[in-house]
């Protein structure tokens, strides 16, 4: 088998697999579902065979099956995706060492050099939904005023934290506004439960909710739930509409917002994320080229984002993926991951 | 005469690599009160457990009026009214008294359970057994003599045909005894039938029609009921003469006081003197509640002492826990020898070391002297006669009269100074109690003090030198043992007694 | 002299209710923040917030009663839920739908029952190994995904209201009730307390152990699946995570109002006081607006706080009756 | 005649070595599928993963044996890890930073203790209480983010090797053998089964219970924040999620390595068999390359099916001696 021993001269990788794997930091979540797609597919366009570990949401987890890979296993390249971005700087120094090309998506891997890290922009995301908030809010009230309800993610996730950050960052421009913000995602019933209490906290002082962000569908599955209890589920347009923005691009999401209920979802390139790091490893690193830290690069797969852009970031070159806002207009664009 | 209301042809039953029984007969007629007699280990429970249909025999029939309980269970032999009294942990102390009695066969009205007529039931039972409980009341709050009683009751509630009493006699007082023999009596006029297990062989021959014996697992029924006298059973359960021991004529000097006590308090110990002789063994007497157990308890640092002082050797000795008595010399046997004794998941020769961890056993560094251990194991298993194949047997496989050797034993092993026993031949056989008496006789001869509580007045006159009477939590008198007769002793509580309550 | 006896009266009938007490304080102490605690919208919220747990509580109860656990509650609710929101969606109408979640939670608890009773294997770590291919399979079968789009008949009971009061909560009361009524006076319901007390002499007595506990667990798989017909109905879906938020709550509110887990002693009354305890907590720490890193660690305060003063009230208990 | 006895004697044998038969099958398989499972990488690197499981799982036989359970111990591992490590950031040398972790550890085990025995509350639901304080905690200070940028030097048991080969197996197999001599040769290892057998029954035999039973505690909780350190060597940082993998694994390696879960029986051969078993399992499945949605549940079938066969042998064990 392979010895271990890293080839002269870095070109290519050391043990000639034919294997590109993918490490994921959970499989429960659809998006993390599809964003293995966009490497397998990827993988398999490109000849090789793609594979996947999942980290079931534990870090501890994921650096043990980042050490099998990088000593044992020693594909042709990695693809991860942090469940920790601390966490896996030392099993990504092994990996270097060792010559195996490393991408790093979705979530940044802090303290370590890679080959590309190619990651959604979560603040932005979040700004995104900020703004439309108060689009929203601006059409429905004639002024920048009203309730909004943000019901942030558990804290250990980056991308809710970042989400939520540039949220709430747009909405606190606005002193007219009101910003409920509570504990309300990922899982379903934490998100009715959560809506459900603050309608009847805001009731009793003779408020109403106008917009409601989350983080993630899944909870807005809850939301919408919560809003039909309560009375308040009605079409865009209707007078007594409570605005809902989510984000992510579930299919049943998609549908709503085709549908005239939900306002606007902000979509990432899920497929892209994937798709355009495997592309990168084996147009530079895999061929013994580095990756540039500026310039564009055209995928060859089909990706909500056609052409990127290389910057150079702290762990090394760096694409950031712009996400996308999707209105009933433009929600049923297939390349959108929820509508595949 | 039919068909018996019993019959047991050819039972055998085969533990692992223990033979219990070997081809044991019994017939029992309606309205007969049987009595099982053997050594520890016999294989008593063991016939009995296959009766009630607890475990099954290896081979061999049993039918109960006409029916093969080979196929039926547990549930089934109740229904058939074959009831067994365990002789330990058969209560439910989180349910009511009341409940107790009717559990498992709860009465109803509408499908739903009728309390009223359960507490009803209950406390009229209760009191036809002379039992002063509230039906009410849990039974985790009973004393564990009330507990026993319930055991009972609950069985002879319920029309049983056939009740097997599994020793419920040890740690009983005369009284009680005669309380309980009084309602076997009746249920015996209405029909019932018993097996009764007992060492004590003058109650078996006072109660029984019939009398079977165990030995080595073969059973042999005493021919001529009529004629047996104790010597003759005490020759058939031992399989020879058996000797009983006495102590010898020679007293202790009074002069020699190994323990002085002065002022002794604790719950239900009020200000109690009292000095013990070295070389002495002591009897305590006392009803239950006298304070008799709980001095000795509290002697040991089992029950917390409020007040008082206690000098060994003229050394003031501390008694703040089991632990701290053990280390002064003082060692205790508990009359509960299932939850205050055994240690029923370790070996026999770690039931035996326990005691001796932080004493003889120790060494450097916390590490324990594991080949001096078993080598002691090795001699009490001798010199005690322990029925084991090796002191590496799992404690909860021996009989309970060989478990009681055991705990012996662990204490002996520690070399007390004092060695308080409390019920220490509960559930022995006559052989086994001989052997357990003529070593603590024999270590006393070398210095060692013993207090000996005991219902068995019989076997208390034989062993002490002197008795002490409790009475409310005092000392009422101290006698010395000059060839007391039983009717003298009780006598002398008595009137202790009376005099308290005039 | 009076004053001492009216004095220690009180600290007992405190101790006695110490959960009842610990409800009635954390419901002020919110208040107190924040007065649209009082109102009826939030204190409905509590109730229809509590009977999923509230049902999974007695669930698990049942099983803590004989002395052994159950971990696979939550497990059972999700695949249960599952298996019925398929049937659904490929045509099967939504009473028999909610028949077969039923049924399957009451297989499931048969399973757990048979493995524990007939092959002697503990309980602890055999409802938490089928919990864990019970949530492997609702990932496996789902695909990560989540069924959503149920039916309004399906959501009736979690979603609906009658004479304008949520119906969740009727549920609650129902179940609870009933579950009195099974523990004290049926034959069942004693039994349950008998074997969990004593298994030998419970046996020795007559009982069929084995029935028993095997009926234990399927009731304990039933309400499981129950909970989930419920929970499923609340949030709109079956997701891949179902359930996971009750994990711990469940074992706290049973333990919490009073079910000994050595067996054989609770209350049903306890477990709705430690149900309504757990979500009063929850509920509070939500609307309070705790700063999103300490609201862990807030629960876990107070779950500690209540699991201590429960064991002083035990300690005190036990001095008094000694 | 021999024929009978001789199959007699394998059976006995395979029934007695069941978790050791399990784990060489285990591997076996995975050989099959995967050749490379049994070059010197694959197999070092499972027992680099066995070394924390293998810590957490003596640290809860430690009181499992006591006849309770201490579900603190991924918190404790975390949160003592927090300490040094923030200490060590804020200057403290390492070997001291080391030291503050296991006293850490250590501390939280003796606040454990003294609640359990002092307070006579139940161990499950305290311990559980206090995991979701430490592991509240943990989030709340370390804000959601983690702590890395660890220094060599604190790494160097965990990531290091000595003649070529991980350090990290060596503290297992010192650890192993450690507590093999304490369980079976000292005072304190035999004091603690017998607690755990019959604690009443102990403590009249002179055994100090309370204080064998926080001794338990204590070193429980030395051996979970020495784990701690481990892992954040091993993984180079402290996260808010530390250890939660671990949970429930943690429990399993114990009660599958035979760890009586009412007390006073186990070996640490039978734990280290239990650790390396789950290790296996979780190393293999990865290897495999198994669908992603299915992981889940062939981990939790292969946990159910080693406690299926657990308890066959355990009903077997119980068979031939009645
Ligand atoms: N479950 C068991 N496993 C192994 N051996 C057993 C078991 N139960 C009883 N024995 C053995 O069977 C024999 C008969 O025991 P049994 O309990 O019937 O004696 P016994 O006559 O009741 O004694 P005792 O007077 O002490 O109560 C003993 O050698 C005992 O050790
Ligand atoms: N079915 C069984 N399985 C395992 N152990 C048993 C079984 N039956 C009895 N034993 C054990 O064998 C021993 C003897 O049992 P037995 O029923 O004879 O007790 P006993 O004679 O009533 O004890 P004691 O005399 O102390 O009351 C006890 O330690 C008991 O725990
Ligand atoms: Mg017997
Ligand atoms: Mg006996």
């Amino acid at each position: 088998t392979t010895g271990g021993a890293p080839a002269s001269g870095g070109a290519g990788t050391a043990s000639g697999s034919k294997e590109i794997y993918y490490s994921t930091k959970n499989s429960t979540e659809p998006v993390h579902v599809a964003m293995a797609n966009g490497v397998v597919n990827a993988a398999t366009m490109l000849g090789y065979q793609g594979k996947v570990t999942v980290a079931e949401a534990d870090a501890a987890k994921q650096n043990d099956q980042l050490n099998n890979l990088v000593q044992n296993i020693q594909p042709a390249a990695l693809v991860v995706n942090p469940y920790d971005s601390d966490s896996v700087a030392d099993v990504l120094g092994r990996a270097k060492q060792a010559n195996i090309p490393v991408a790093v998506i979705d979530n940044k891997a802090n303290n370590a050099q890679v080959d590309v890290s190619v990651l959604f922009d979560s603040v932005k995301s979040g700004q995104i939904a900020g703004e439309k908030a108060v689009e929203l809010l601006k059409e429905k009230n004639g002024s920048e005023s009203g309730v909004v309800v943000n019901l942030y993610g558990e804290v250990v996730s980056q991308v809710f934290k970042e989400r939520s950050q540039g949220f709430e960052q747009v909405i606190k421009r606005y002193p007219n506004i009101q910003l409920v913000s509570v504990l309300g995602a990922p899982q379903a019933d934490k998100a009715t439960s959560a809506l459900n209490n603050v309608i009847a906290d805001l009731k009793s002082s003779g408020k109403k909710v106008d917009v409601v962000n989350t983080p993630t569908d899944t909870a807005t599955l809850g939301v919408i739930e919560s809003l039909k209890t309560n009375g308040m589920w009605h079409k865009v347009g209707q007078p007594d509409h409570v605005a809902v923005i989510s984000h992510d691009g579930l299919g049943d999401i998609l549908h709503q917002v085709k549908d005239g209920y939900i306002d606007a979802e902000v979509v990432i390139d899920v497929f892209g994320v994937g798709g355009i790091a495997t592309e990168v490893l084996k147009a530079y690193p895999m061929d013994g080229k580095p990756v540039p830290t500026s310039g564009t690069f055209t995928p060859q797969g089909k990706y909500l984002n056609t052409q990127v852009t290389f910057t150079k970031g702290d762990s090394g070159p760096t694409i950031m993926l712009d996400p996308v806002l999707v209105t009933a207009s433009n929600a049923d664009n297939p390349l959108i991951w929820g509508n595949a | 005469m039919s068909q018996p209301l019993l019959r047991v042809t050819n039972v055998s039953k085969i533990f692992g690599a223990t033979r219990a029984l070997s081809g044991a007969n019994l017939d029992i007629a309606a309205g007969e009160i049987h009595s099982l007699l053997g050594r520890n280990g016999a294989g008593k429970s063991t016939l009995v457990n296959i009766i009630a249909g607890v475990y099954p025999q290896t081979e061999g029939d049993v039918v109960f009026d006409g029916h093969d309980l080979r196929k039926l269970d547990i549930f089934a032999r109740q229904k058939l009214g074959i009831r067994l009294v365990p002789q330990h942990e058969n209560s439910f102390p989180d349910l009511t008294v009341a409940e107790n009695i009717f559990a498992g066969d709860l009465p109803k009205k509408n499908g739903l359970v009728d309390w009223s007529t359960i507490n009803e039931v209950a406390a009229q039972e209760l009191a036809a057994y002379g039992v002063d409980a509230d039906p009410r009341g849990m039974v985790r709050d009973l004393s564990s003599i009330d507990a026993r009683k319930l055991n009972i009751i609950r069985s002879m509630h319920s029309g049983a045909r056939l009740i097997i009493l599994d020793e419920p006699t040890t740690a009983l007082t005369t009284r009680e005894r005669e309380e309980l023999f009084a309602f076997v009596r009746d249920l015996k006029a209405m029909g019932t039938a018993f097996i009764f297990i007992s060492h004590y062989l003058g109650e078996v021959l006072d109660l029984s029609d019939s009398i079977s014996v165990l030995r080595d697992g073969l059973m042999y029924p005493v021919e001529d009921r009529a004629s047996a006298t104790q010597e003759h059973l005490g020759e058939l359960v031992a399989g020879g003469q058996v000797e009983l021991t006495r102590r010898r004529a020679e007293r202790p000097d009074p002069s020699d006081v190994l323990v002085q006590i002065r002022g002794l308090r604790s719950a239900g110990v009020e200000d109690v003197d009292l000095g013990i002789r070295r070389g002495e063994v002591l009897g305590i007497i006392g009803f239950p509640g006298s304070g008799a157990r709980e001095f000795c308890r509290a002697l040991f640092g089992a029950d917390r002492v409020t007040s008082g002082t206690v000098h060994l050797e003229g050394r003031l000795v501390r008694l703040s826990s089991p632990r701290q008595a053990l280390r002064e010399g003082i060692a205790y046997i508990s009359f509960d020898r299932h939850r205050e004794g055994i240690m029923p998941l370790m070996d026999v020769n770690e039931n035996i070391g326990i005691s001796s961890h932080a004493g003889a056993l120790r060494r450097a560094w916390g590490f324990l002297d594991l080949k001096r251990q078993r080598q002691r194991s090795q001699q009490y298993r001798d010199e005690l006669k322990i029925k084991c194949n090796t002191i590496f047997d799992p404690m909860d496989s021996l009989s309970g009269g060989n478990q009681q050797k055991v705990l012996v034993s662990r204490l002996l092993s520690t070399q007390p100074s004092l060695l308080i026993l409390d019920e220490p031949t509960v559930g022995i056989d006559i052989l086994s109690r001989e052997e357990i008496i003529s070593k603590v006789l024999e270590l006393t001869r070398t210095g060692m003090s013993a207090l000996y509580l005991t219902n068995d007045y019989e076997e208390l006159l034989r062993v002490a030198d002197r008795l002490v009477f409790f009475d409310e939590g005092r000392v009422a008198s101290v006698v010395d043992n000059d060839d007391l007769t039983i009717e003298q002793l009780t006598q002398i509580r008595d009137s202790n007694k009376e005099a308290a309550s005039a | 002299m009076t004053a001492v006896s009216s004095g220690r009266k009180i600290l007992d009938f405190s101790m006695n209710n110490a959960v009842w007490i610990l409800l009635i304080l954390a419901i002020g102490i919110m208040g107190l923040f924040r007065p649209s605690f009082f109102s009826v919208g939030i204190l409905s919220n509590i109730l229809v917030q509590a009977t999923v747990l509230g049902l999974l509580a007695i669930a698990i109860s049942m099983v803590i009663l004989l002395g052994d656990i159950n971990l696979s509650t939550v497990g059972t609710a999700g695949f249960s839920a599952l298996t019925g929101v398929i049937a659904m969606k490929a045509g099967l109408p939504v009473p028999l739908a909610i028949l077969v979640i039923v049924i399957m939670g009451s297989l499931i608890g048969l399973v757990n029952g048979l493995i524990v009773t007939k092959l002697r294997a503990n309980a602890l770590i055999t409802t938490l190994a089928m919990n864990m291919v019970l949530q492997g399979a609702l990932l496996a079968i789902t695909g990560g995904s989540s069924l959503s789009n149920l039916p309004d008949s399906f959501k009736f009971v979690s979603q609906g209201r009658i004479a304008g009061f949520p119906a969740l909560p009727l549920v609650l009361i129902v179940v609870f009730f009933l579950f009195h009524i099974i523990w004290t006076r049926t034959e069942f319901g004693r039994d349950l307390f008998a074997v969990g007390g004593n298994p030998r002499a419970a046996y020795i007595a007559g009982i069929k152990v084995d029935r028993v506990k095997i009926g234990a667990y399927v009731i304990s798989g039933l309400l499981s699946g129950l909970a989930g017909w419920l929970l499923a109905g609340y949030m709109g879906a079956v997701t891949s995570s179902f359930g996971t938020t009750y994990e711990m709550q469940v074992i706290a509110a049973a333990v919490i109002g009073g079910v000994s887990l050595t067996g054989g002693r609770g209350s049903i009354l306890g477990v709705l006081a430690g149900t309504l305890l757990l979500t009063v907590i929850q509920v509070g720490l939500a609307i309070l607006g705790i700063q999103q890193t300490l609201i862990t660690l807030a629960g876990g305060l107070m779950i500690f706080a209540a699991v201590l003063i429960d064991a002083l009230r035990n300690l005190y208990g036990a001095r008094r009756s000694s």
